[in-house]
């Protein structure tokens, strides 16, 4: 457990050093208070409406098939690691093609549904 | 830690999940208290995994499919919401009369 | 399909747009133009351009001063075919003031113009694949671009505002150093054609994002009189220097290089084409070229064209350049109207970028290739 | 082939029917109807193998999915006789009904997908009957659930489909909280998922002493209250009319041999259980009364030929249920069986009417001349109404006669006077509806407005091609035949349900009920058949009454006044200002009925977090009391 | 195998005390480094010279940057979500950290060996896709979320044909040898997940590139595409969106997703040479000298691939993913499992 | 083409590409490194205007006939005209040009009657402040030393023509004078006057 | 001791955030906080992988997914303000349940069933055991994973992309490189 501590340990460290890293130009950097440095980037030109709209379905169509995907994928992960080992023999095998084969279907599904060409 | 701290804590969760999903209206936030609610339940899964099991494995498993059926469920939860909010521009409980028959 | 389709669908697809300003101070926006963009997602709606952020009245100014001294103003219309639009209008106002041109100085004006031209399309190819993302195709032409700057800048002093015309010829005439340079140029220019081929033209990511992209259609172009290479690139082989000679292009044997596609791909191979022609051009006019003087004894400065209206036109890099003159005798114009090619172009943009993806419209922009302060002169 | 294969081919072609549809070949409707009808023989082919194949019984195939401690839990394909007959059953009906949906979905744009709902149903209810463990059952009752939800919904742009399906939806799930908890007692009682464990240990002599008899008794309501929802027993009935919003070959497959059949085969599966509890059987047969007359009553006033079919579906599940509650494993089986023959029956034939002339209202199909234009159509309507209506020789008369003969002694005397009330306004109404369509008159019940549930959405324009098709006219003359036939295979059903002794009534008993079967004729003769009738039901003459079955006997609107007011009750208790909606619909409570219902449903299932929480305080309260006491 | 820095010391404070710092340092230098090298390596490709002015060669001209980024005001716009702006930066900054030390460069030490640390890789990068999505949305601005989303989007989409070819790689290690190896007397069971193991079971034989040449491609292709480099590098496609999800991020916020970039960029070229490069095997030369070498090999690919193509269109870079990437990985691991059955079996 | 073989030919593309840009890494670069080197200009470059003046005399030819003041399209041209000691007729006593508003198109040295204004061989003349005219007149420190260099060299050129002519005169006079010598005798001190002439 | 006291702290809190802020996108980064909390618990517990698997799936995946969602329907942030009576309502019966629960846990004595615990089986906690395991006795599972999956998506597709069924969507252009 201490190996997955210490990695804790790095990530917060992290985390701190970030925090260092944005104090110290706080400290020291100049600091001009104007209408235009708070002003949101839009090419020079006030913006129109706010910027939390609401976007396209394609999108979100790949973040649903990802997820499914990554869920399977992460699946075959300890199935990958004993693979090789003699006890399953073809039958390993036979359960990651299945497996895959299902896998495939739901990209088979999205290309002919459009998602993947992105049919807008 | 023992045990009894585990469950509790898990418990402590899902009556927070229980909460979010009796109490907000935006069926997200329903949904929030719902994975909430089941991620309460792989906590205690693995609690008692880590104490009482005689296979490990199977505990870790269960919680991975716990995980894998959240994400299913997760995809179609929100594409109701997505059809939903196209019918009716509003995703608040209280408006879905059309979901009610 | 569906018999019924749900008014509200509709609805939340109106909720879904948002309104976009890409420019004035963007890095893909030719010049300062302003692109008022309706979105859905990644999808243009609608395209509305808003002009005028350059704008520097030259019409204006034309009515102010002498017909000489419009003459620098012309090369910073479209800065980029500043060579052109100058020599073009000394033709014009030389037609109109029935002024000699002597042979050498025609030869010198189509030798210039044409490095021009190369050295416009050069910059644009640069641009162009920068828009698309390529940025080191980008340098490269300015590598080629800049040879072609120093040539010019020997004998007009400029790398870009030439002010190189003179009314009945040119300021300077050419030296062999001159040709000698321009000659290593071409050949130089066609040994890089085939890098530039493989490098971007056969690059598949290349011709994904050009392929079948911007396709702007004959109707289109003739509302909205589209001319020059994304005229060509739709098929119309209308070309200035053939359809109404000037300069003695008469003399020279080349080809309009068209297209069919109409697409961004299309204009692309089309002034990629052009170059070459343009190249052998300069070839014809530096094996042919006569001696003689390159300008009028004296310095024409003060001139007083006949009364009356005049339009002359030229092929600039980006099409029909074309001048309406007004004169009522004085030594100051009553108006020029200056038609140019890429007012068109943008006119035509609301319709042709309806319906394209954000990434397409800076393809498409960059590949119809405007240049603001022609469009706001 | 052993059964093992055959069975594994029977019950998974659909499945990879509907997958394949689903997956590749929903635009290509040829192609999709093709693969599911390729299936359908299939299966077809495999359950008459099954069949006829002699007695195999027991799980002959099982996958292992899971396992709960010592619970190992499987997948698998129980065979024996009541499985076997019963998917047969739904194999035939649902081939005949593919067929005919080829050209009656003709022209729909969504035909390949209905396709691969109607294989994922078949799939659904043929591995609920043959399901082998407990599991199992509950999770293709909840697919079959499902997929008519899914079918039901077909049209969802038709917001009335759309409401429909919803109804559906939820009102069987009301009763399948039931069945669900029922499921797990019964589980914890026994101790295994087993189902023919399950069936041996009710099977035995007495009760196994482990178990008190009270716990069977709580088992066996709480799996019937699943039965009321899904074969829409009263008072859950309200949602199969609606339900009729869907094509009318779902229709009849929902009310022939799946869905409804579902519940009916759900007390079929466990009599033995059932046979145990006495208190729940009678509970059973009262359930099953009520509804039974209720939903005569109601088919007698219904214009729309759907819902009449529809209300005598009711009627007629009440029917098996009584036969089954009586403790006859053979009678409900057996009306079962034959009530799936005629239903769809009559079902295709009013989705044939509907096809040709575009309207519901049989008023209109009778002007229309429905008699003269569609001979076959004609031929099976007749025999299928007076198989409903218990006409000897054909199926009905047979089963219902077994039920009615299952009725016997002192305590069953009401009951069975209900029984024989019901069958009385059973051969009214359907010969009502026969004299309605073939012997229009011309003061007849005219309507102004359309009835409600009018399917336009599948009326297609009058003429395109022959009014029968051989795909239309081929599953008629089917299950003409089986209805013709299908009663006197009573011995070879009761053979094959193992049942040694066959009760066979005498003529004096089958007399009062043939009796009363021509009575009913006769009346509807006499106010529809007869030249010059008036058509309008000597109900017309009793306006209280028929407001009463016009309204449905106001149970919608008693839901509504209850539930609703309650919930709004409640609501403002707990929730305060947030009534608007309910608020809206309760100043419209004279209005109609149509809306009542779905009124009472949003009442049901709007309040999703209310039940949320309402299920967590019931189960803190359990704890309390149980940690307490 | 590497003994971790906690066998070192034993203190596991001082262990990580060590570990922050030597990641730190290597981080540090590693993104100076890269930077300057990616503008030379720009420079050399289009006949530039590159940065000339500070220090030789320019090479301290980073150095010269990093001061003035952090001299530069932090400018906050109005109307941002104040949470997920402020948070953005960090987001994507402090896993790089804990995700470098993953990594095994050396045969003799390392700063963790973890069983899952192939995982573990990739779950650090996850952490990117959140902290740009916070960074877009918190920006309030049109051009950051268009940016964020794309970069959501294709970084969720190529995780999965890098999770596939590193799968690919799983299943070969358990391959060799019989999933054992010997080292000295010591018989290791392979770990296919653990990443000095993945090393180990290349030093016996042959590296992984030369059986999973196509594993190999579509990793690399998936890492440009996570690290968001060209001609991937639509989330911040400066022609069409200005700069992406970090356009209101001005000073050191911009500098921490800078190092970021750069630190992804070299860890994903780490893992690369890990799973396919055979790490930090190599003759003669030290194992980190060749890990490094390697490392920076990729590193230098990436940049002479940036700096050559143009870019592609977003729903191009989708299809690319979902309709030729992913099929060709799952085809390939297919493919393996079968030739590993064939073989082995 | 079939889906492999698409992905196989879009790959040997990009590789062909890599292959481009890869052999560039080698090549020559072409920056020329501004402020360490000087770049090499053309003779006609176009620079500020400046006028022709004798370093000496610290004169020019600048008559002030306005003629560039009115053909400037920029009219940043202003013109004096006055008196200069020593030169005969209008010489400009004030000659500025607002660099500010010039846009260096050349037309009043073409105009130039005398040939008095021309191109300075300047290229990083560049300022801060929007003010920025120069004095034509006096010579401005930012090119004083350029501006010196090809002064002199004019003079220098000019000189040498004066003296070649004057030579040459000389030379005809002495030609003139040898032939008249050879019937009359010729004088020593011509010839020293002369002399003095050249320096 | 400590560590777990932390971990706990941290998912109650993102918990809490996730159920009570009325931004949702707020409210969906507390989700996070939360299950990045209980993927520390996870490594607590001595279960890495699943640890891992936690913070890719949910906080790659799902959190990914929901504000998409939020994305796509919701411009306002902020959900409709709840009643005061319902939030009281609503932890009414949490607490209830919650006090009825932990009476249960308190109440139980896990003592006897502690001895079960394994103790030297450092090969059965490994990620190789899970994948034994699924090779094995979950095999069916496994398999049943992915297809429910598989009709998730195929679910989630055709629900979200119902409105256009209608268009012929272009299948069969090449794949593109």
């Amino acid at each position: 457990m201490t190996d997955y501590g210490q990695l804790i340990a790095y990530l917060g460290i992290g985390f701190a050093l970030g925090i260092a890293a944005l104090v110290v130009p706080s400290l020291i950097a100049p600091r001009y208070k104007g209408a235009e440095t708070e002003k949101t980037y839009e090419c020079g030109v006030d913006t129109v409406g706010s910027a939390w709209i609401r976007f396209g379905i394609s999108f979100y169509l790949f973040a649903l098939i990802f997820v499914a995907f990554e869920v399977d994928i992460l699946y075959l992960f300890p199935v990958a690691l004993v693979f090789n080992e003699e006890m399953f023999g073809w039958r390993a095998f036979v359960e990651v093609f299945i497996f895959l084969l299902i896998l495939s279907l739901a990209i088979v599904y999205a290309w002919r549904k459009g998602v993947i060409r992105w049919t807008r | 830690m023992t045990l009894e701290a585990w469950i509790l804590f898990a418990l402590v969760l899902f009556c927070i999940g229980l909460y979010g999903v009796l109490a907000r209206r935006n069926l997200i936030a329903i949904l929030i208290g719902i994975e909430l609610m089941l991620n309460a339940v792989s906590v205690n899964i693995l609690a008692f995994n880590h104490f009482l099991a005689p296979d490990p494995a199977v505990g870790q498993i269960i919680v991975l499919f716990i995980i894998g059926l959240a994400a299913a469920e997760a995809a179609i939860v929100l594409s109701i919401v997505l059809t939903v909010y196209r019918q009716r521009a509003a995703i608040d409980v209280q408006d879905l009369k059309e979901l009610k028959g | 399909m569906n018999p019924h389709p749900a008014p509200a669908l509709e609805r939340a697809h109106d909720d879904e747009t948002y309104y976009l300003n890409m420019g004035p101070q963007h890095p893909s926006m030719h010049g300062v133009l302003r692109l008022l963009l309706r979105l859905r997602g990644e999808l243009i709606l609608e395209c509305d351009p808003v002009i005028g952020y350059a704008h520097r009245a030259h019409e204006k100014m034309a009515e102010n001063r002498s017909w000489i001294q419009f003459l620098p103003n012309t090369s910073r219309i479209d800065y980029l075919s500043g060579m052109i639009y100058n020599l073009g209008y000394c033709q014009a106002v030389e037609k109109m003031a029935s002024i000699e041109v002597p042979v050498r100085a025609q030869a010198i004006r189509v030798i210039v113009s044409e490095l021009n031209r190369i050295q416009s399309h050069l910059l644009w190819f640069g641009t162009f694949l920068l828009d698309i993302g390529g940025i080191t195709p980008f340098l490269y032409c300015f590598d080629d671009r800049e040879k072609i700057l120093s040539i010019l800048e020997r004998v007009t002093g400029s790398r870009l505002t030439y002010s190189y015309g003179r009314f009945g010829g040119v300021s300077q005439d050419i030296d062999d150093v001159f040709i000698e340079q321009t000659r290593s140029f071409l050949t130089r220019m066609r040994k890089q054609a085939p890098m530039y081929h493989q490098l971007v033209h056969e690059n598949v990511i290349f011709r994904k994002r050009c392929e079948g992209v911007g396709v702007i259609s004959r109707e289109v172009a003739h509302d909205y009189g589209i001319t020059g290479p994304t005229l060509r690139a739709i098929g119309v082989d209308y070309d200035v220097r053939r359809a109404e000679p000037y300069s003695g292009y008469e003399q020279y044997d080349f080809e309009i290089p068209t297209r069919t596609g109409g697409d961004c791909l299309a204009r692309f191979e089309v002034r990629i084409e052009e170059m070459e022609q343009s190249c052998r051009i300069i070839e014809q006019a530096l094996d042919a070229l006569p001696d003689g003087p390159v300008k009028p004894a004296k310095f024409i400065k003060k001139l007083k064209p006949p009364a009356g209206e005049f339009y002359f036109a030229v092929e600039s890099a980006r099409g029909h350049f074309g001048m309406h003159m007004v004169s009522d005798g004085g030594d100051v114009p009553s108006k020029i109207k200056l038609r140019t090619p890429s007012f068109s172009l943008l006119s035509s943009m609301s319709e042709v970028l309806e319906g394209t993806m954000v990434a397409d419209t800076i393809a498409i922009l960059g590949s119809v290739d405007v240049v603001l302060p022609e469009i706001d002169r | 082939m052993n059964h093992q294969l055959i069975a594994l081919l029977t019950v998974m072609a659909p499945l990879v029917a509907f997958a394949t549809v689903l997956i590749g070949f929903r635009s290509k409707h040829t192609v999709a109807s093709s693969i599911v009808l390729i299936s359908g023989l299939v299966t077809l082919v495999g359950a008459a193998l099954l069949l006829f194949n002699g007695p195999v019984d027991g799980t002959v195939f099982s996958a292992r999915w899971f396992v709960i401690g010592d619970h190992v839990i499987e997948f698998g394909v129980l065979l024996d006789g009541r499985t076997r007959m019963m998917g047969a059953v739904v194999a035939l009906i649902t081939f005949c009904i593919q067929i005919y949906s080829l050209s009656y979905m003709s022209h729909d744009p969504g035909r390949g997908r209905f396709f691969a709902f109607l294989a994922l149903f078949e799939w659904s209810m043929l591995l609920f009957v043959f399901a082998s463990n407990l599991l199992q059952m509950f999770i293709f009752w909840e697919l079959v659930g499902l997929a008519s939800f899914l079918l039901i919904g077909f049209w969802y742009e038709k917001p009335s489909a759309v409401a429909a399906a919803k109804k559906a939806f939820i009102m069987t799930r009301i009763g399948d909280i039931g069945l669900f908890i029922g499921l797990i007692l019964l589980f914890q009682t026994v101790g295994t998922l087993d189902v023919v464990r399950i069936t041996q240990i009710f099977a035995g002599e007495g009760l196994p002493e482990s178990i008190a008899p009270g716990r069977i008794e709580l088992i066996a309501t709480l799996l019937f209250i699943g039965v009321i929802g899904k074969s829409a027993q009263f008072p859950l009935h309200t949602w199969l009319p609606d339900a009729m919003e869907g094509p009318t070959p779902v229709s009849a497959l929902l009310h022939s041999a799946t869905m409804v059949a579902a519940g009916v085969f759900l007390v079929v599966r466990f009599h033995e259980l059932f046979l145990d509890a006495p208190g729940t059987m009678r509970f059973v047969l009262i359930i099953a009364t009520t509804t039974a007359l209720l939903s005569s009553t109601m088919a007698m006033v219904a214009r729309d030929m759907k819902r009449v079919l529809a209300f005598s579906s009711i009627s007629q599940l009440g029917f098996m249920l009584m036969g089954l509650a009586a403790g006859s494993l053979f009678a409900g089986f057996f009306h079962l069986t034959t009530h799936a023959f005629f239903k769809a029956l009559l079902f295709l034939c009013a989705g044939s009417y509907i096809h040709k002339f575009g309207t519901n209202d049989m008023v209109a199909m009778g002007r229309a001349g429905a008699a003269g234009k569609m001979k076959i159509t004609t031929i099976g309507l007749v025999v299928g109404g007076a198989a409903l209506a218990g006409i000897p020789p054909l199926a009905g008369f047979f089963s219902k006669e077994q039920i009615i003969g299952s009725l016997h002694g002192p305590e069953n005397l009401i009951f069975r006077i209900g029984a024989y009330a019901a069958a009385f306004l059973t051969a009214y109404y359907t010969f009502r509806m026969v004299f309605l369509i073939l012997r229009p008159g011309i003061d007849s019940e005219a309507i102004e407005e359309e009835p409600a549930g009018s399917q336009h959405a599948d009326a297609h324009d009058e003429d395109h091609g022959p009014a029968e098709p051989w795909q239309i006219v081929g599953p008629i003359i089917a299950l003409t035949l089986g209805t013709l036939g299908a009663g006197f295979l009573g011995n070879r059903i009761g053979h094959t349900l193992l049942i040694e002794h066959i009760h066979h009534p005498a003529l004096a008993e089958m007399a009062p009920a043939i009796v009363i079967a021509l009575l009913g004729v006769v009346l509807a003769w006499l106010d529809f058949g007869r030249k010059g009738a008036r058509q309008v039901g000597f109900i017309a003459r009793l306006p209280a009454a028929r407001t009463l079955f016009e309204n449905r006997w106001f149970i919608d609107t008693v839901y509504k006044a209850v539930f609703v007011r309650l919930a709004v009750g409640f609501a403002k208790l707990m929730f305060g200002a947030e009534t608007r909606g309910f608020d809206g619909g309760a100043d419209k409570l004279g209005q109609g009925t149509v809306a009542a219902g779905s009124q009472m449903a949003k009442a049901h299932s709007g309040r999703l977090q209310f039940y949320v929480g309402t299920a967590f305080v019931l189960v803190a309260v359990l704890v309390f009391y149980l940690g307490l006491s | 195998m590497p003994r971790t820095l906690l066998d070192i010391f034993g203190n596991p404070f001082i262990a990580t005390g060590v570990g922050i710092g030597a990641v730190m340092t290597v981080l540090s230098i590693n993104v100076l480094f890269c930077i300057w090298f990616e503008r030379k390596v720009s420079a050399w490709i289009q006949r530039r010279l590159g940065p000339m002015e500070v220090g030789p060669q320019g090479t301290l001209q980073t150095v010269a940057d990093m001061v003035k980024l952090l001299g530069k005001q932090l400018l906050t716009p109005a109307g941002i979500d104040k949470p997920l702006y402020h948070l953005a930066p960090l987001i994507i900054f402090a896993p790089v950290v804990a995700s470098a030390s993953l990594l095994p460069f050396s045969k003799s030490v390392a700063l963790s060996d973890l069983n899952i640390g192939l995982i573990l890789v990739f779950m650090f990068g996850g952490f990117a896709v959140v902290g740009i999505f916070m960074a877009g949305w918190g920006s309030n601005n049109k051009y950051a979320l268009l940016g964020a989303m794309r970069s959501v989007a294709q970084n969720i989409s190529y995780e999965v044909p890098l999770l596939l070819s590193a799968l690919s790689v799983v299943l070969m290690v358990g391959a060799q040898g019989g999933g054992q190896i010997e080292i000295g007397d010591e018989v290791i069971q392979l770990n296919g997940l653990n990443l000095s193991h993945i090393t180990l079971a290349q030093t016996s034989g042959l590296w992984f590139i030369v059986f999973q040449p196509i594993a190999a491609v579509i990793f690399f292709i998936a890492i440009l595409a996570e690290t968001n480099r060209a001609p991937f590098d639509l989330p911040e496609a400066e022609s069409e969106l200005i700069a992406g999800f970090h356009t209101e991020y001005s000073g050191m916020r911009f500098g921490l997703f800078f190092f970021g970039e750069y630190s992804n960029m070299f860890i994903g070229a780490m893992l690369a040479t890990v799973l396919f490069l055979g790490g930090w095997d190599g003759p003669l030369l030290p194992g980190p000298v060749w890990f490094f070498f390697k490392s920076y090999l990729l590193i230098f690919v990436m940049m002479w691939v940036r700096w050559t193509f143009p870019r592609l269109r977003f729903d191009q870079l989708m299809a690319f993913c979902w309709a030729v990437l992913t099929p060709l990985a799952i085809v390939n691991i297919l493919v393996t499992a079968f030739a590993l059955k064939v073989v082995n079996g | 083409m079939s889906y492999l073989g698409s992905i196989f030919s879009g790959f040997k593309t990009l590789l062909t590409g890599l292959g481009i840009t890869g052999k560039e890494i080698g090549g020559k670069s072409v920056t020329e490194l501004y402020p360490h080197v000087e770049p090499e200009l053309p003779e006609a470059f176009r620079s500020v205007i400046q006028l022709v003046r004798f370093e000496e005399s610290g004169s020019h030819d600048c008559v002030a006939c306005m003629q560039c003041v009115k053909i400037c399209p920029s009219t940043c041209i202003t013109i004096e005209g006055g008196k200069i000691e020593g030169i005969k007729g209008k010489r400009a006593s004030e000659f500025e040009i607002d660099f500010a508003l010039c846009s260096l198109c050349g037309l009043c040295i073409d105009t130039c009657p005398t040939d008095t204004l021309e191109w300075a061989n300047i290229y990083d003349d560049a300022g801060q402040e929007r003010e920025w005219v120069y004095d034509l007149l006096k010579p401005h420190e930012a090119f004083e030393e350029q501006y010196l260099t090809t002064r002199r060299a004019i003079e220098a050129k000019e000189a040498a023509e004066k003296a070649a002519k004057k030579a040459a005169v000389a030379k005809a006079k002495a030609e003139k004078a040898a032939s008249e010598a050879a019937s009359q005798e010729a004088s020593p001190e011509k010839s020293d006057t002369t002399s003095e002439a050249d320096s | 001791m400590i560590a777990a006291g932390l971990v706990m702290l941290i998912s109650v809190a993102g918990a809490v955030v996730a159920v009570s802020v009325k931004n949702i996108v707020h409210a969906i980064f507390g989700l996070g906080i939360a299950l990045g909390g209980l993927a520390l618990a996870f490594l607590l517990l001595s279960t890495p992988f699943v640890a891992a698997m936690q913070v890719l799936i949910y906080i790659g995946g799902i959190t990914i997914a929901m504000i998409f969602a939020v994305m796509l329907s919701s411009t306002g942030k902020h959900e409709p303000g709840e009643g005061a009576r319902r939030r009281v309502l609503a932890g009414i019966v949490s607490i209830v349940f919650f006090i009825a629960m932990a009476w249960v846990v308190v109440g139980s004595d896990f003592g006897p069933l502690m001895e079960l615990a394994p103790e030297d089986m450092e090969s059965a906690w490994s990620v190789q055991a899970i994948g034994r395991a699924l090779l094995n006795d979950f095999n069916v599972a496994f398999e049943l994973l992915s297809v429910v999956l598989l009709v998730a998506i195929v679910g989630a597709i055709s629900i979200a992309s119902r409105h256009d069924e209608g268009e012929d969507p272009a299948i069969n252009e090449e794949g593109g490189a």
